[in-house]
């Protein structure tokens, strides 16, 4: 008989099929295996299992040219670290060396040429042929009316020597270096005396005191491995530091003795000093009869007696009086100032007061100061000489130098409305983002590049950074770019290599047989002529060592002069003062490795660009409170910031961080006009470390 | 039978703050060592992912009388009753007998943060998101460790995988015990100013042991009981009164008279 | 009439079975032939006389280095040794452009295991036949089966779905491990092996 | 159209009006399934919780909830093994409410969890000194006891007798109650108390640690006693408001008096020990890890007020209230009296989870503040559509109150006058005025 199936049948039926699947291993295996899916979906990257290998190489992001050492998988690196016993750096690199390696593949680089439509906040970024922009380059150099000036941010690299005979074959071509902050004492010590081209290093080793007028000598000044380990060793070998700054800096924290001061009177303090010294101390080493104005120069001092300047600089005469003892009884001594990556430094006066102590206290060319190197310079114009307005084609080598660089301090130099400005950069940045042309060279551990001698190195010293990364397609050397102009300007003008450049320095090098090579592998210095042949020379460097000249043994005895034009006035305390500030390496958006925002956006640790640090009391008088978000005003414009309150910097003081913008890429506008920098009103002496500023509550 | 864990060694940390200038390299060198990846847009403070979070602690004074320190702050090793490790559902969590390390297994782990709310050290972090490196930075992960999925918890565990090496070349060349030399946490390694001092706190003779037993070393919250293996080292006494509570003690008793 | 209701449970019960058994193992696993069908007979055997650890070697740093690259085949496989279309293949495709060859691992482990081969070979005294079987006789490489869900190799299951296995050296489970680890009587946390 | 599935001699609403009733129900849920599927496959970036507030509403609620549907185990232990028949009453609708509880806080939690797929790690590598596994293995039990507890009920459903099988099945389950009810009781008071251990036992959250008695932490103990305090009152108001909503007498007024009394008496005993175990902390347990209790009352805006409100105003106050006979003879006290006492343990609960986490234990940090994401918000209104949806179907399928034909034979013959619902709000029920306003007439509703 026909009998359909009902509902209760289709139930028994399921029922039997799931008790069925209970005696099989489908359901558990599917547990199991579901599990296993969570522990290695694809949104998690799977690693490389890759032969393991090691490498050793230079870090190029900043002058200090640390020694690496590369651990890399199938090729690539993923860690890097310091070489132990490496003389310099001591075998530590810094927190934005660590991840130097990321910088390749961070998401403002740029792989091909760019074009930007316009100079303005808006314009946008078009991608370009490297041809057609080398023609309308080339073609603007041609027809140039004002001159055409290469600007080389990191100096005396083999580069270098290329950019400066090519602007000589120009008639209208200067080369120009913006100087770094660090050596700015340095520099104002050469000028100050009569014979030129001498170049002049810090002795930090041997020295017993270094008087620091605001440099962050333990957060990223020189080679931050030696910083810190004449820092530790600094009980044994009797060392002390002494910190002149405004604000409770990293390193003012650490030093042996901080002396706050009111912004913007360094100059007045060092004279301060000076005065006491010639007229209240019997030097044992008096120094300044080699002075050719010393008469003037004490007759000017009378203006700043401590007691007169007090209410100017706020320290008690005491406080100046016992430095200026200790600094004359101490056997050696640096005095040095300036340096803040992001504040640039005090301007040619300040420093030349600055540097004068030196002089006075005949701290020059003294083994344990400051010392004379041998001068391996590459010759170049400084960029505040250039007269103002002038500049109709600038090329830009902005290969990063840590130091902030205001775009208004490039501007006032270029004539306006027709003028073309060329970034050689491989990045998006504050600086890139105003230029007509970008083009993207190699970056960091890309391609064969030297190290120089670092500023303030008291020897010369020599290294090549070997690539790690490969060198991706539409990336260009810089060097190859200006030789692709010449051609294109029928220049008679061939251009090496850079690998050929290198070795041509090495051989130079090691025909002067001179020093010490230091291998990285092994730990060991030999003396260079020990090595046989130069190419043997070359290789080792390029598998990792750094060649360390002799010092240079002569005293200096020249003429030099301490005249220095400093007002005995503060800056004025009517309004708020804005002061910026930066931690070297990390002034632009596109010099950090996006492992960064640990340290700026995942911690408190670094303040990212829209953070300002202002006294409680400050804040008090102003009627905001802490993390609000107010609006920063400078004549330059406005921009919105959040406050943090901050025991470490004084009243009526506004201190804005030069850094990244937490949260990724920022935009054009932020690029062009919405940074700390473009708040600061640059001065004519070229400085930018005071402006004056309000701040106000965003609703208002 | 491979013998490497007879020995029972502790191993732990002397952080020395006075030498700490709170650079940042250690909290870089951790992150890059152990694959976590780079902050998401959203991340802040709370919800990122730092195994190293490096502390500036003021005393509070007024300017230009105050001071402070850089307090690197992260897995603290606790040895007694591990809070996170006796909280842990399902034994994801566990301290290694033979090294004294307390081990975190993210694959293991189902996410449900119980860990996170008993540690007294905040040092335990969430995959919030899935993590997310730009095309390139994804060939130069650490081979040595893995990474870690969206959803479950992750923690500082003195870059274990380097012990692994150190022992995987210890054994190649047939010896039981690793050379202490090959094992150096990423942050000890990179610290440019020393401040960092790792080692076998068991073994008398090792510097960290003999650190952790100096007059101004100290541990925070040690009165929890917990006997972290971290310790750190200041001349500055505010910093020991504050990390230890001592004040809060004295406070105690005035408060009860 | 009655026996209806037994008769529907059971065929359910019987399908289920059927299906768990058979039908889902089937599913489970995809196929996917190896590049090259390497024989290692031919290479350990009397002809070549290798022993394993010639070409599966360790680093400077003991780490053991897994299946050899291509540079190691191109040692001998420079230009063809014999007539063989497989080593024509290896030789044309793989070493002369020095190509890496994407083999598939049978006992490929994930990558949060720590499995350091020095520690039990050279402390422990193992041989590769313990773990890997009697792989280094093998004439040809079976086919790879690799789990859909899981993305693991069905050698580290083992063969039979049931997870129960015939010889010693099938299934590389962690299980597996505890197992000979606990015999030892040691005493390991978690991150002893996984990193 | 359903009128064959509706119980006999049961009045109920049409079904186009109970449709109307569910619709809204049904969009929030689905609204909250949406929430719930964005954390599960984008990850809990969706919520606001993060490394330090690693705890967030849902574990809150969780802890609420349960709380609250500890009148289930409980109604049944004083029902089958004390044997105080006049509670068969509303032993069902208790059922229902203690399932719709534990399903939603376990379904909740399978959210919260960053791996769910892992989660039946628990089972297979358990840590058994972490309370978590005792509080995962005694739910999942005791969900499953609710689940055949819940059966029966069902099983009364008048198209569902017509199967002899069923019938027989839930004779036989009836005769099983009296066992299931122990085995509940049993599950309950562990992971009940489990759940306070869960913050009991957190040494590094002095604010929340507690002495040891045995092996398990005061809070253990605490969090039973409160839990069993607190359920009698929620079935009590639950009751109440189904009332109010259904407008029909559906048990004795007697029963929800006995429902006040028990809590009343348990809430005193509950209040004792909680005063002498914060006694004992504020002295002792805080102070002696270097954390004065005080501190944790001064430098938040948690201060000492909520410390009385918990114990005194929600707490002792009720209790009181609950205990007296000549207040429970007013329904309005009855009433408000369990509604506080239900107030009073969400705050407890609120203070151990949410303020614990705010506090912070290293000296140099601060006090954190947290609210939750919309999607949290969504995923817990999901859990609260699904206990209404559960409970209306139940109720209008199955006879959940074992009174309410004989309560109804009358009022349901009797024509009744159409009445505002105005009235109704006058009649003491805000809800029933909201819902009022929504609906045309809520009495014919049901």
């Amino acid at each position: 008989m026909q009998k359909s199936l009902t509902r209760r049948d289709l139930l028994k039926f399921a029922g039997g099929s799931a008790l069925g699947l209970l005696f099989t291993p489908l359901p558990w295996k599917l547990l199991d295996d579901s599990a296993i899916w969570t522990q290695n979906w694809a949104l998690t990257p799977k690693l490389s299992h890759g032969p393991i290998t090691t490498k050793f190489s230079s870090c190029t992001l900043c002058p200090a040219g640390c020694a690496v050492k590369a651990h890399c998988v199938d090729g690539l690196p993923f860690r890097l670290t310091g070489v132990h016993h490496h003389p310099m750096s001591n075998g530590a690199v810094c927190a934005r060396g660590l991840a130097g390696h990321h910088l390749a593949y961070h998401p403002l680089r740029m792989t091909i040429p760019h074009k930007f439509s316009g100079r303005s906040a808006e314009s946008r970024l078009i991608p370009y042929t490297l041809n057609n922009s080398i023609k309308e380059i080339s073609a603007a150099i041609d027809s140039a009316q004002g001159s055409v000036v290469i600007l080389d941010q990191s100096p005396n690299r083999t580069s270098s020597i290329i950019f400066k005979q090519f602007t000589e074959k120009l008639q209208n071509g200067i080369y120009a270096t913006l100087s770094s902050d660090e050596e700015s004492t340095l520099l104002a010590l050469q000028e100050m005396f009569d014979e030129k081209n001498i170049s002049l290093g810090y002795d930090f080793e041997k020295t017993e005191m270094i008087v620091s007028f605001g440099a962050p000598l333990l957060d990223g000044f020189g080679t931050p491995g030696l910083m810190t380990k004449l820092y530790n060793e600094r009980k044994t070998s009797r060392k002390k530091f002494i910190q002149i700054e405004s604000c409770q800096s990293r390193t003012a924290l650490q030093a042996d003795q901080w002396i706050p001061i009111k912004p913007g009177v360094e100059g007045i303090i060092a004279l301060n000093i000076a005065f006491v010294l010639l007229n209240e101390i019997k030097l044992h080493n008096q120094n300044s009869n080699g002075a050719k104005d010393i008469s003037e120069y004490k007759k000017n001092l009378k203006n700043f007696i401590p007691e007169r300047t007090e209410h100017a600089t706020g320290i008690q005469p005491g406080v100046i009086r016992k430095l200026a003892l200790d600094l004359a009884s101490a056997r050696s001594s640096i005095i040095l100032g300036g340096a803040d990556p992001g504040g640039g430094s005090f301007g040619k006066e300040t420093e030349k007061a600055i540097a004068g102590l030196n002089l006075i206290l005949g701290n020059v060319g003294k083994s344990g100061a400051i010392t004379e190197r041998k001068n391996e310079n590459v010759q170049a114009e400084p960029w505040p000489k250039i007269p103002d307005h002038s500049i109709s084609v600038l090329i830009m080598d902005s290969y990063e130098t840590g130091y902030a660089v205001p775009w208004q301090l490039i501007e006032q130099k270029l004539i306006p409305d027709n003028n073309i400005v060329v970034t050689l950069l491989p990045y998006l940045n504050e600086i890139s983002a105003h230029t007509d042309y970008i083009i993207p060279t190699t970056t960091y551990y890309e391609s064969v590049r030297d190290i120089p001698t670092p500023a303030g190195s008291p020897v010369n010293t020599f290294a090549i950074s070997q690539p790690l990364l490969p060198k991706p397609d539409g990336t260009i050397e810089e060097t190859e770019f200006i030789s692709q102009v010449a051609s294109v300007l029928h220049m008679d003008f061939t251009i090496a290599s850079a690998e050929e450049r290198i070795k041509e320095k090495v051989n130079s090098i090691y025909s002067t047989k001179r020093g010490k090579l230091f291998s990285f592998s092994d730990g060991q210095s030999k003396p260079l002529i020990d090595i046989s042949t130069a190419n043997d020379f070359y290789s080792q460097l390029l598998d990792g060592a750094t060649w360390i000249d002799e010092k240079a043994s002569k005293n200096l005895v020249k003429k030099f002069s301490l005249k220095a034009d400093i007002i005995a006035q503060p800056s004025s305390q009517d309004r708020l003062l804005l002061i910026p500030f930066g931690w070297r390496g990390a002034v632009s958006s596109s010099s950090l490795s996006p492992i960064m925002s640990k340290l700026f956006q995942e911690s408190e640790l670094r303040e990212n660009a829209n953070t300002v640090l202002m006294n409680p009391q400050t804040i008090a008088d102003a009627k905001l409170n802490e993390t609000q978000n107010a609006i920063l005003e400078t004549k330059s414009g406005s921009m919105p910031v959040k406050i943090k309150s901050s025991n470490t910097v004084p009243l009526n003081v506004i201190y804005i961080p030069v850094g990244p913008l937490p949260n990724g890429s920022p935009s054009k506008a932020y690029l062009n006009n919405l940074n700390a920098l473009s708040m600061c009103e640059v001065k004519s002496d070229g400085t930018w470390r005071i402006t004056n500023a309000a701040i106000r509550n965003q609703t208002v | 039978m491979n013998s490497l864990s007879e020995k029972k060694s502790r191993y732990g940390m002397v952080i020395d703050l006075d030498k700490c200038n709170g650079c940042g390299a250690c909290s870089i060198a951790c992150t890059i060592e152990n694959n976590v990846p780079p902050a998401e847009l959203k991340a802040n403070k709370r919800s990122g992912i730092t195994w190293i979070q490096i502390h500036t602690v003021s005393n509070n004074e007024q300017y230009p009388n105050g001071d402070a320190v850089f307090i690197p702050m992260f897995c603290q090793q606790c040895e007694n009753e591990t809070p996170c490790m006796t909280v842990c559902p399902q034994n994801a969590v566990d301290i290694d007998p033979s090294t004294g390390i307390v081990g975190q297994i993210p694959q293991r782990c189902l996410g449900c943060r119980y860990c996170m709310t008993a540690c007294p050290y905040h040092a335990r972090y969430f995959n919030w998101w899935d993590p997310q490196w730009t095309e390139g930075m994804m060939k130069q992960l650490n081979p040595e460790v893995a990474p870690r999925m969206r959803g479950v918890v992750e923690k500082c565990n003195f870059c274990h995988a380097r012990l692994h090496a150190a022992r995987t070349k210890a054994a190649a060349n047939g010896e039981s015990e690793i050379n202490p030399e090959d094992y150096i946490p990423a942050c000890g390694e990179s610290c440019p100013s020393k401040a960092i001092t790792f080692g076998d706190l068991s073994d008398e003779n090792s510097e960290a042991a003999k650190l952790s037993k100096e007059k101004n070393t100290f541990r925070f919250l040690s009165r929890l009981g917990t006997e972290p293996k971290v310790y750190f080292h200041s001349e500055r006494t505010w910093i020991k009164d504050m990390a230890e509570k001592a004040l809060t003690r004295t406070r105690m008793e005035e408060h009860h008279g | 009439m009655k026996y209806t209701s037994a008769l529907l449970f059971g065929s359910g019960f019987l399908i289920s079975l059927i299906v768990g058994w058979f039908l889902f193992p089937a599913a489970l696993y995809r196929s996917e032939p190896q590049p090259i069908q390497f024989n290692h007979k031919i290479h350990t055997g009397e002809k070549g006389g290798m022993a394993c650890t010639e070409c599966h070697t360790t680093d400077d740093a003991g780490k053991f280095q897994g299946i050899p690259r291509i540079a190691k085949c191109a040692e001998c496989h420079a230009a063809p040794l014999g007539e063989s279309d497989v080593e024509k293949i290896l030789v044309e495709q793989y070493t002369t452009p020095n190509q890496e060859i994407p083999w598939h691992v049978y006992s490929r482990q994930p990558d949060n295991a720590y499995f350091p081969h020095a520690s039990h070979t050279t402390l422990g005294k193992m041989k590769c036949v313990e773990c890997h079987g009697d792989h280094g006789n093998s004439e040809s490489l079976e086919v790879y089966q690799v789990n859909r869900i899981s993305g693991y190799s069905r050698d580290i299951w083992g063969k039979n779905i049931s997870g129960i296995q015939s010889q010693p050296w099938e299934g590389m489970k962690m299980d597996r491990c505890v197992r000979c680890h606990a015999e030892r009587s040691r005493k390991d946390g978690c991150i002893a092996c996984h990193k | 159209m359903d009128k064959f599935l509706i119980p006999r001699g049961l009045q109920r609403t049409s079904f186009p009006k109970f449709l109307l009733w569910i619709i809204p129900w049904m969009m929030l849920l689905s609204f909250g399934l949406y929430a719930i599927y964005l954390c599960l496959a984008e990850g809990l970036n969706h919520t606001n919780m993060d490394n330090r507030f690693a705890f967030g509403l849902w574990i809150y609620l969780d802890l609420t909830v349960i709380a609250l549907g500890a009148g289930a185990f409980f109604t049944g232990f004083l029902l089958y093994i004390v044997n105080r028949k006049e509670l068969k009453a509303v032993i069902n609708s208790a059922v229902v409410i203690g399932l719709i509880c534990y399903s939603g806080a376990v379904l909740v939690l399978m959210v919260d969890v960053g791996q769910p797929l892992r989660a039946w790690f628990t089972f297979w590598h358990p840590n058994t000194h972490s309370m978590l596994t005792e509080v995962t293995f005694c739910l999942t039990c005791y969900l499953t006891v609710l689940g055949i507890e819940y059966a029966p009920i069902l099983l009364k459903n008048r198209k569902l007798r017509q199967i002899p099988k069923f019938l027989v099945f839930e004779f036989e389950l009836h005769k099983l109650m009296p066992v299931l009810a122990g085995i509940g009781t049993l599950l309950s008071f562990f992971h009940q108390g489990s759940l306070g251990g869960l913050f009991g036992v957190l040494r590094g959250r002095p604010f929340a640690f507690r002495e040891e008695l045995g092996i398990w932490p005061s809070t253990f103990f605490l969090f039973v006693l409160s839990a069993i305090a607190a359920g009698p009152s929620f079935v009590l108001f639950t009751t109440w408001l189904v009332q109010k909503i259904t407008r029909k007498q559906l048990v004795q007024p007697s029963v929800l008096k006995f429902l006040g009394k028990i809590s009343g008496i348990l809430l005193i005993i509950y209040i004792l020990f909680k005063s002498i175990d914060t006694l004992i902390w504020i002295n002792n347990t805080s102070p002696s890890t270097g954390f004065p209790a005080f501190e944790f009352y001064e430098r938040t805006s948690f201060g000492t007020w909520i410390l009385f409100t918990e114990i005194g105003f929600l707490g002792l106050i009720p209790a009181l209230l609950l205990a007296s006979k000549r207040m429970r003879e007013k329904p309005a006290v009855l009433v408000a009296a369990a509604v506080m006492v239900c107030g009073g343990v969400m705050v407890n609960r609120f203070v151990m989870t949410i303020q614990t986490l705010a506090l912070p234990t290293l000296p140099f940090d601060q006090f954190l503040s947290y609210a939750p994401s919309w999607e949290e918000i969504a995923a817990f209104l999901f859990v609260v559509a699904y206990g209404v949806l559960l409970y209306s179907f139940t109720f209008r399928y199955a006879p959940i109150f074992p009174q309410e034909r004989e309560l109804n034979f009358l009022s349901a013959q009797q024509i009744e006058i159409e009445r505002t619902p105005l009235e109704y709000s006058s009649k003491g029920s805000r809800v029933l005025a909201a819902l009022a306003n929504k609906f045309t007439s809520l009495r014919s509703l049901w």
